[in-house]
């Protein structure tokens, strides 16, 4: 944290002198564990090892905060008979070992069938589940058909039930006892027991305990999974909803919450309403039955659609045609980032916009990326710099080998230079989803020009081309609401009348205030159900700046957070089930009974003026089907799921499995690496085989604090690139002795996919660590480099394969194998033959572009 | 300038007549230096706006003369980050006013070896009738089991996550009516 | 190092930290630590061969000023006419060197903003100008022959500032945080005033007659003897900071320095009656002065560039300040040599 | 105060501790407290936000010559900068300090505190300054009798940062041995270069004690810290102390700045940080205390700072007597070398 966000970490450093105890677990010793008073060292992509022991920990030892895992989770839910855990073999029940995918409908609770309130949804169309599950990889299968049915599964309120959630979490997680963990990640057992006991002492009803995290845990082929083990073992200790816990995700850049909520993703609509997919006779309501819960939240999924096509297609979104249902495109599987690569290669996609993106220097395997750009008709590249990616068909690493030749590329390149955060006026959303407006300071220079002109112009352009057409599928653009006012010479379209197109008017016109005002008939509109309430009275309120010192901590009137401004989600379980603080020390919301009313520091994520002692009556739906202790409002039964019987791809439970490339057996299961994982498995992606004496050593990849992701902001300035010049690897000692690497010498690592050289930084913060009777080796790669700029190296993401995590299809990046070796790599042709001979060496089909 | 206001300029002079007689501090300033002032003082304007770089959101003030940005400096009022920067943040002067930064159109054509000029509504037309093609090319109604699928695959985008939701937004709106389902983002990543 | 037992750190440990030079180290080796061997103070980053030859320029001035002012005052008309070019050439050349030091010569009269007794530098531009301007006034009436009476005058003026002129450098030296130079500040100025005698002489003795040569002669015999005998002291007060002195183009240059000087003085002593003699003795006293300038600059850097010259007298004057706390005596507070 | 007193060291112009420098610099009874910097490395993360805010700001020039020298990796852990100079004012430095386990528990470090204690002091590597490799494994500790190394996974490592700048000393070197005024103390007691005044002598380089201080090779001034002069006189904070991400760059009234260090030393030491210590606190030091000064986790060498530094001008008087009465007696030797022995 202290690496890749300075800043914030200002406020661990403040809880730090203030008395909390900073724990770092991290393969590598960086400037985070300099300043923690604790650093875990352990072996990259064992962290669910790790973090089942803790689960396991708290389980055995009856650590768990009991009150709040009783009035809060779904612990006491018995899971259906029919599920079989994952246990030696360490495949769960359902798996299909031909499709590689797992049909869940095994992992159901007892007598209830429950939608998830993000992941993997659309399981619940009975005609459709085997066509699901055969072509669809977003879709794990479906169930069966009382999947509509709300209602309440069998529960043991002591938790010792044998099907019960606790014990069966209890029983998967019991094979990872400290000893184990210690055998798989590498770490010694006082050390485990040591963060163990300090997370376990540090919460519960004065205390709690935060998860801080970034793509350290995301990129993996059981990325999502690291996650859900995280929020099981904070929800058994009591730390979500609650001041000073959480899992917080760090995330990288200004706006990538703001990218995922508005997503610029295949697979969602605005406000993580999933995409449709492709069905036989599918309408509004059909998708909503398969997609939305009933209760909870998320069953006002049709008021925050309908109002969604109303605002993108307005009048022509009626009642009638289903508010435009069927102008929005169809899915059929996994048009990931990754899988529109694959298929720009094959030339069956034939455009590309790249838009403040460097792919050739950011992404796994930076040869696929460019392939696949040379195998284009047409780039369009907007940035503020010559980034590689736009020239890449000059001076990419595939010119100098011979693999390409610039006069065979066909691809037509279009660089447009794009106005940078002063020259525009927008929101970003951070990391905490707040949105922050910034204001336009200069105008853009020569041609530069803000996204929202280009875009806004490209439409127009295209609307304008496309005029007077009749042909049907030309119906969605010519009927789009694309009227934005604008200002200036450039014509630049007004800002705020897109952010209060996304929060939303009603029938007459005004803004919305809160997304429960939203209706499914048609009298609403909104492009972003969530994002609701930033135009409250018309008022930008994500343009709010009363100084921080002038209000409480929490700080509400800074910026806007979503939904409804909210600080902390779920907050209302920082209160007991009767509404009381659990601690004066932890008080943050309660129900304050002679208003009637929940109130506290934070606006209450929970019906203002229902009760803890609400329960609903038979038949309620949504919300009213929620009683006044189910803090969680968007799951389907207001619970925290311990088990989640849906909405993953890969198991209800998070379970240890090795990185695809490991240089070790899993200790912890059969089962080697993730059984349900998406593989592109193809000439230019080959992968090292797990184990392998020729790809012996472990490398991770990172950022330094001194550059920004592909280098697009960074390697182009002085200030940054003198502070890190140069592409570098970080070994230990020993490792160094081993392969005779110099100091500040070069080194040249390998893969299946190509080899890169770096200057060596010899380091002590690098281990060794023992597995089993292995010592494992891991290499530092900071990934920033690139051919352009002021400091230039080879692109540590080159040496990357792709594998991905079925869930969300993101790519294992933060761990793979290599071999290492003193001095440069070789130029020219000859580094296509070194890398082949390695992949030979190592039993590898013949690798590279055919 | 008179020999009396020459003189008492002279710091011999004053090291001679006043308080600090070896010459180290009031005797030796110079006009210039006692004339200092912080550039930002010069400031037509100053303009709240968030860092660029990571996710934390930082507050900047961003002092503005003459249409340009003269310095970028964090925003004590901002409660996330009271002020404060990395070194990226506090670099982002320099990432605005970068003298490598790329400002004109460039365009390669097909099998072309070098960079052209290209003038911005030329290039603007050009990828509009690129996109109505490959849209076209890529076009599929339904699929081999009748599926409704009512979309292209002609072209995609890849969108950074220093965009601005607004931004987004368009984008995804109008890839939506393009029947373009390729969008992806760095979120991904 | 009050810390650990450097006896039982592993042999490694106790590097001088620093990188090259090693073979040539003298003087035992001292533990330290340092920042990766860098320097901790900067070097200066005066111009050689320009401050150098301004120092012994200056000093060959200084001294040549009061040979001339007293051969005058004798009736010794060639080392006259000798000291009175050679102070003013002397102080013309150094001058010039001065000024082409400077990193922005364009501001060279920004020098005369100020006097500052507390910069060397600044009292050494208000005895160079003024003895500049004896000098150069003295010269011209020596070689015009017009205003002689105005030289004579000028010319003790110039002999009355020449000493201070051939010694401040020394403190110009010595008042820096480079260790050999400002520890040995009881000893440059002496190093510097005798070098500045031999210097002054050595130019009587080529220019001047044997019939006047004689006073020229002393001076610089006299002048060479102090300068290696304080030379001697001054190394030996130093004790580790005199390993500079020991290696490198500094160890060439002083012992080159010797040679000259003893060779100088000896020719001097004995064949002052000789012209050719003479001329030679006076150039190798002038060689053996300059050569000394050019080997303490050169000490110097090399002095500055290292971090044992830093740190371990440092530790050993907290140290000493330390145990005598303890034992209650007078700290010792500035020399550790 | 006249010349003479100043010089002669009465009012402790030359050494000591000197209440108030702006004073001594004849800034009236009405000027602005002294401010100054107090560095808390044990909070340091080494983001290096201060070198980048304060180039900035200063409008400071890339560091380096060349180009071919600027991008390159020193190999000194993160440190690429290397030291203050011309154009770099503000210099974290990272080392990289490895004992063998057992001088502490196993991975286990109390709350609060950045690093273990008692430490096998050494050089964290040997980087020769012209820029040859380092051979960081040749510094490795041999244990055993075979030459055996000690088990990697046996060592602990804990990593320094510090972010030096320069000192604005009591008694300032730079400043008093400066020829053209162009350093002087300013009313806030800091010590600054005025760019349009120096003529590039140089002197103030080897005279610093820290050397902090160096001449730019592009425009031949001198430069350094400036504590952000022209920021202090709109009241605005330094632009370093300003960026720092943690705080361990204060900013303040010097007397405060005191006092929080005092309160933070003692605090740590409670916490069982033994290592912790002030540098440049102390107004009894040799340079009469610093306006610029730190909290540091070993000594001071470590991080490449001088253990006890005192200013060269200390000494300055004795040096003008010596020089006088050497004057004096190469006068008295030139005179008498026309009249010993007579004339043969």
């Amino acid at each position: 944290m202290a690496e890749a966000h300075p800043v914030g970490f200002q406020w661990v450093m403040e809880a730090k002198a203030r008395g909390a105890t900073v724990i770092h677990v991290d393969p590598r010793f960086t400037r985070t564990s300099a300043v923690a008073d604790l650093h875990v060292p352990f072996r990259a992509g064992a962290d669910i090892a790790f973090l089942g022991g803790l689960i396991n920990y708290v389980l055995t030892e009856g650590k768990d905060f009991r009150e709040y895992v009783t009035a809060f989770t779904n612990a006491a839910e018995l899971v259906g008979e029919d599920f079989a855990d994952a246990d030696v073999e360490g495949v769960f029940s359902g798996y299909n070992a031909e499709t590689g995918r797992y049909d869940p409908i095994s992992w159901q609770m007892d007598g209830a069938y429950e939608a998830p309130a993000a992941g993997q949804r659309d399981h619940w169309e009975p005609e459709l589940r085997e066509e699901h599950a055969a072509f669809t990889s977003d879709t794990a299968g479906g169930v069966g058909d009382q999947a509509y049915a709300p209602s309440d599964p069998e529960r043991d309120d002591t938790l010792q039930h044998p099907r019960c959630v606790y014990q069966v979490l209890k029983r998967h997680y019991a094979r990872y006892t400290p000893e184990a963990v210690s055998r798989v990640c590498g770490m010694g057992v006082e050390q485990f027991l040591a963060v163990a006991r300090a997370i376990t002492e540090n919460s519960g009803r004065e205390r709690t305990t935060a998860w801080v995290y970034s793509v350290g845990w995301t990129h993996h082929t059981v990325g999502a999974q690291y996650i859900r083990a995280a929020s099981i073992l904070q929800t058994l200790l009591g730390n979500m909803g609650r001041p000073g816990g959480g899992i917080l995700a760090l995330r990288g850049h200004a706006s990538i919450q703001g990218s995922t909520d508005i997503p610029t993703l295949y697979d969602l609509l605005p406000g993580y309403i999933p995409m449709p997919n492709a069905h036989l006779h599918e309408d509004l309501q059909s998708f909503l039955d398969a997609d939305a819960a009933k209760t909870g939240f998320w069953g006002h999924m049709d008021a925050y659609l309908v109002s969604l096509l109303k605002a993108w297609w307005g009048d022509a979104a009626t009642p009638e045609n289903d508010f435009a249902f069927d102008y929005l495109p169809r899915l059929t599987g996994n048009h990931g980032t990754y899988g529109i690569v694959r298929d720009q290669i094959d030339r069956k996609t034939f455009g590309y916009f790249l838009v403040g993106e460097n792919p050739a220097v950011g992404h796994a395997n930076g040869k696929m990326q460019r392939l696949g750009m040379a195998n284009l008709d047409w780039l369009v590249v907007r940035d503020m710099q010559m980034i590689e990616s736009a020239s890449f068909w000059k001076d990419g690493p595939e010119i100098e080998t011979g693999e390409l030749r610039t006069e065979d590329i066909g691809t037509e390149v279009f660089f447009l230079p794009c106005a940078n955060h002063t020259e525009k006026s927008g929101t970003f959303t951070n990391t905490q989803r707040l949105l922050q407006w910034r204001r336009e300071a200069v105008h853009p220079p020569g041609d530069a020009r803000s996204e929202l002109h280009f875009y806004f112009h490209l439409g127009k352009k295209i609307r304008e081309k496309l005029a007077g057409s009749t042909d049907d599928r030309d119906r969605p653009l010519l009927d789009l609401t694309w009227d934005y006012p604008t200002f200036g010479v450039h014509e630049e379209p007004d800002p705020q009348s897109v952010l209060a197109e996304i929060n939303g008017f009603d029938a007459d016109g005004n803004h919305l205030a809160s997304y429960t005002q939203m209706k499914a008939d048609g009298t609403t509109s909104g492009g972003c159900w969530i994002y609701t309430g930033v135009f409250k009275d018309g008022v930008n309120q994500a343009d709010r700046r009363t100084p921080g010192a002038e209000q409480t901590w929490v700080a509400p009137e800074w910026g806007w957070a979503w939904p409804a401004n909210r600080r902390t989600l779920y907050n209302r379980a920082s209160a007991d089930a009767d509404g009381k603080p659990w601690s004066e020390r932890k008080a943050y919301v309660w129900w304050d009974e002679e208003s009637g009313s929940w109130t506290g520091h934070d606006i209450p994520d929970f019906e203002a003026t229902k009760a803890p002692s609400y329960r609903p009556p038979e038949g309620a739906t949504v919300e009213d089907a929620l009683s006044g202790t189910d803090a969680f409002i968007m799951q389907a039964n207001g619970k925290a799921w311990l088990y989640a019987p849906t909405g993953l791809a890969d198991g209800p439970m998070p379970t240890h499995y090795e990185p695809v490339e490991s240089p070790v057996a899993n200790l912890l299961h059969d089962q080697q690496d993730n059984p349900a994982r998406e593989d592109i498995d193809r000439a230019w992606n080959r992968l090292n085989p797990a184990m392998s004496e020729t790809y012996p050593y472990v490398f991770l990849t990172y950022r330094l604090t001194e550059h920004h992701t592909a280098g697009g902001m960074s390697r182009f300035l002085g200030y940054l690139s003198e502070l890190q010049p140069e592409f570098f690897c970080e070994v230990s000692p020993a490792l160094a002795r081993e392969r005779n690497l110099e100091h500040l010498g070069y080194a040249t690592l390998i893969s299946a996919r190509t080899a890169i050289e770096a200057r060596v930084l010899v380091t002590e913060r690098m281990k060794p660590l023992r597995i089993g009777d292995q010592r494992i080796h891991q290499i530092g790669l900071p990934y920033h480099w690139g051919s352009n700029g002021l400091s230039v190296g080879d692109p540590a993401n080159d040496l990357l394969g792709v594998v991905m995590d079925p869930n969300v299809h993101i790519q294992e990046s933060k761990v793979a194998t290599c071999d290492i070796q003193p001095g440069r790599r070789p130029r020219g042709p000859a580094l296509l033959e070194f890398v082949e001979s390695y992949r030979r060496k190592a039993g590898v089909e013949p690798g590279g572009i055919t | 300038m008179g020999v009396r206001t020459w003189l008492g300029e002279w710091p011999m002079f004053r090291q001679a007549t006043g308080s600090d007689p070896l010459g180290r501090g009031a005797a030796v300033q110079s006009p210039r230096t006692r004339a200092l002032e912080p550039r930002t003082r010069e400031a037509d304007e100053v303009v709240k706006s968030v860092c660029p770089y990571c996710a934390v959101g930082c507050g900047q003030n961003i002092y503005v003369r003459d249409g340009r940005v003269t310095q970028i400096e964090g925003d004590p009022d901002s409660p996330i980050s009271r002020g404060r920067l990395c070194p990226k943040g506090s670099a982002s002067t320099s990432l605005v006013t970068s003298p490598t930064r790329v400002t004109t159109v460039k365009y390669r054509r097909p099998y072309g070896t070098e960079w052209e000029d290209l003038d911005l509504d030329t290039a603007l037309d050009m990828i509009a009738d690129r996109v109505l093609d490959a849209r076209r090319r890529g076009w599929q109604d339904t699929d081999d089991q009748g599926r409704v699928l009512r979309r292209t695959l002609g072209f995609s985008s890849l969108g950074g996550a220093t965009l601005d939701n607004e931004e987004n937004y368009l984008i995804k709106k109008l890839f939506m009516a393009l029947g373009a389902i390729q969008v992806e983002n760095q979120a991904r990543i | 190092m009050t810390d650990a037992n450097p006896a039982e750190m592993p042999e490694r440990f106790r590097g001088r930290g620093r990188g090259g030079n090693r073979e040539e180290l003298q003087v035992p080796e001292a533990e330290f630590r340092s920042y990766y061997g860098r320097p901790i103070i900067k070097a200066p980053v005066w111009k050689n061969p320009d401050v150098p030859l301004y120092l012994f320029l200056g000093g060959l001035a200084g001294s040549s000023s009061v040979l001339a002012a007293m051969a005058r005052a004798t009736g010794r008309p060639t080392l006259r006419r000798a000291g009175r070019l050679g102070a003013a050439a002397g102080a013309v050349g150094g001058t010039v060197f001065l000024v082409h030091d400077l990193h922005r010569p364009r501001r060279f009269l920004h020098m005369l903003r100020v006097f500052k007794p507390t910069s060397p530098l600044s009292v050494g531009t208000w005895i160079l100008s003024p003895f500049a301007t004896f000098a150069a006034a003295t010269a011209a009436t020596e070689v015009t022959g017009w205003f002689r009476r105005t030289g004579d005058v000028t010319g003790v003026a110039a002999a009355v500032v020449g000493p201070a002129l051939a010694t401040y450098t020394a403190v110009l030296f010595s008042n820096t945080a480079v260790p050999t130079w400002h520890e040995a500040h009881r000893h440059l100025p002496i190093l510097f005033g005798s070098s500045a005698a031999a210097a002054g002489g050595g130019f009587g003795l080529v220019f001047s007659s044997v019939r006047d040569n004689e006073p020229a002669a002393r001076l610089a015999i006299a002048g060479a003897a102090t300068e290696l005998a304080i030379d001697e002291k001054m190394q030996r007060d130093l004790g580790m900071l005199a390993d500079v002195y020991c290696k490198g183009r500094a160890k060439t240059l002083m012992r080159a320095s010797k040679t000259c000087l003893v060779a100088g003085a000896l020719g001097a002593l004995v064949g002052r009656r000789r012209r050719w003699s003479a001329a030679l003795s006076g150039l190798a006293l002038m060689a053996g002065s300059a050569l000394t300038r050019f080997g303490v600059f050169d000490a110097g850097i090399a002095s500055a560039n290292d971090p044992a010259h830093i740190v371990v007298p440092q530790r050993e004057r907290i140290r000493q300040r330390q145990a005598s706390t303890e034992t209650a005596t007078t700290p010792p507070d500035r020399t550790f040599a | 105060m006249t010349l003479f007193d100043a010089f002669s060291g009465a009012a402790s112009s030359l050494s000591g501790p000197l209440p108030d420098p702006s004073a001594d610099a004849g800034w009236s009874a009405e000027h602005p407290k002294r401010v100054g910097f107090f560095t808390d490395t044990s909070v340091c993360i080494g983001c290096k936000a201060c070198e980048v805010a304060c180039k900035e700001w200063n409008l400071v020039p890339d560091d380096g010559t060349d180009a071919s020298d600027l991008y390159r990796l020193t190999g000194m852990s993160y440190d690429n900068t290397g030291d203050l100079g011309a154009s770099t004012w503000r210099h974290v430095a990272f080392i990289e300090d490895v004992r063998p386990h057992g001088t502490a528990t196993t991975g286990h470090m109390p709350s609060g505190l950045p690093a273990l204690g008692g430490s096998l002091p050494r050089d964290a590597a040997s980087a020769p300054p012209d820029g040859g490799t380092v051979d960081l494994l040749a510094l490795l500790p041999d244990t055993g009798a075979h030459g055996q190394q000690t088990p990697d996974d046996e060592r602990d490592v804990r990593w320094l940062m510090s972010s030096d700048v320069c000192k604005h000393c009591t008694h300032a070197g730079c400043l008093d041995v400066c020829p053209t005024g162009a350093l002087f103390r300013t009313e806030f007691g800091t010590v600054v270069v005025q760019d349009d005044i120096c003529n590039g002598c140089g002197y103030c380089v080897p005279s610093c004690p820290y050397g902090v201080i160096d001449v730019r090779e592009s425009d031949g001034g001198a430069h350094k810290c400036t504590l952000c002069y022209d920021r202090l006189g709109e009241g605005l904070e330094p632009a370093c102390a300003k960026a720092c991400p943690t705080n361990s760059i204060q900013f303040g009234d010097l007397d405060e700045l005191q006092a929080a260090a005092d309160a933070r030393l003692a605090e740590l030491h409670g916490r069982g940080v033994e290592e912790a210590r002030l540098y440049g606190r102390d107004p009894d030091d040799g340079v009469g205390g610093d306006g610029a000064f730190f909290l540091l986790l070993d000594e001071p060498e470590v991080y490449g700072l001088p253990p006890d530094p005192i200013v060269t001008t200390r000494d300055l008087p004795e040096m003008w007597r010596n020089a006088a009465l050497t004057a004096l007696g190469l006068g008295a030797a030139a005179v008498a070398a026309f009249f010993t022995g007579g004339r043969r």
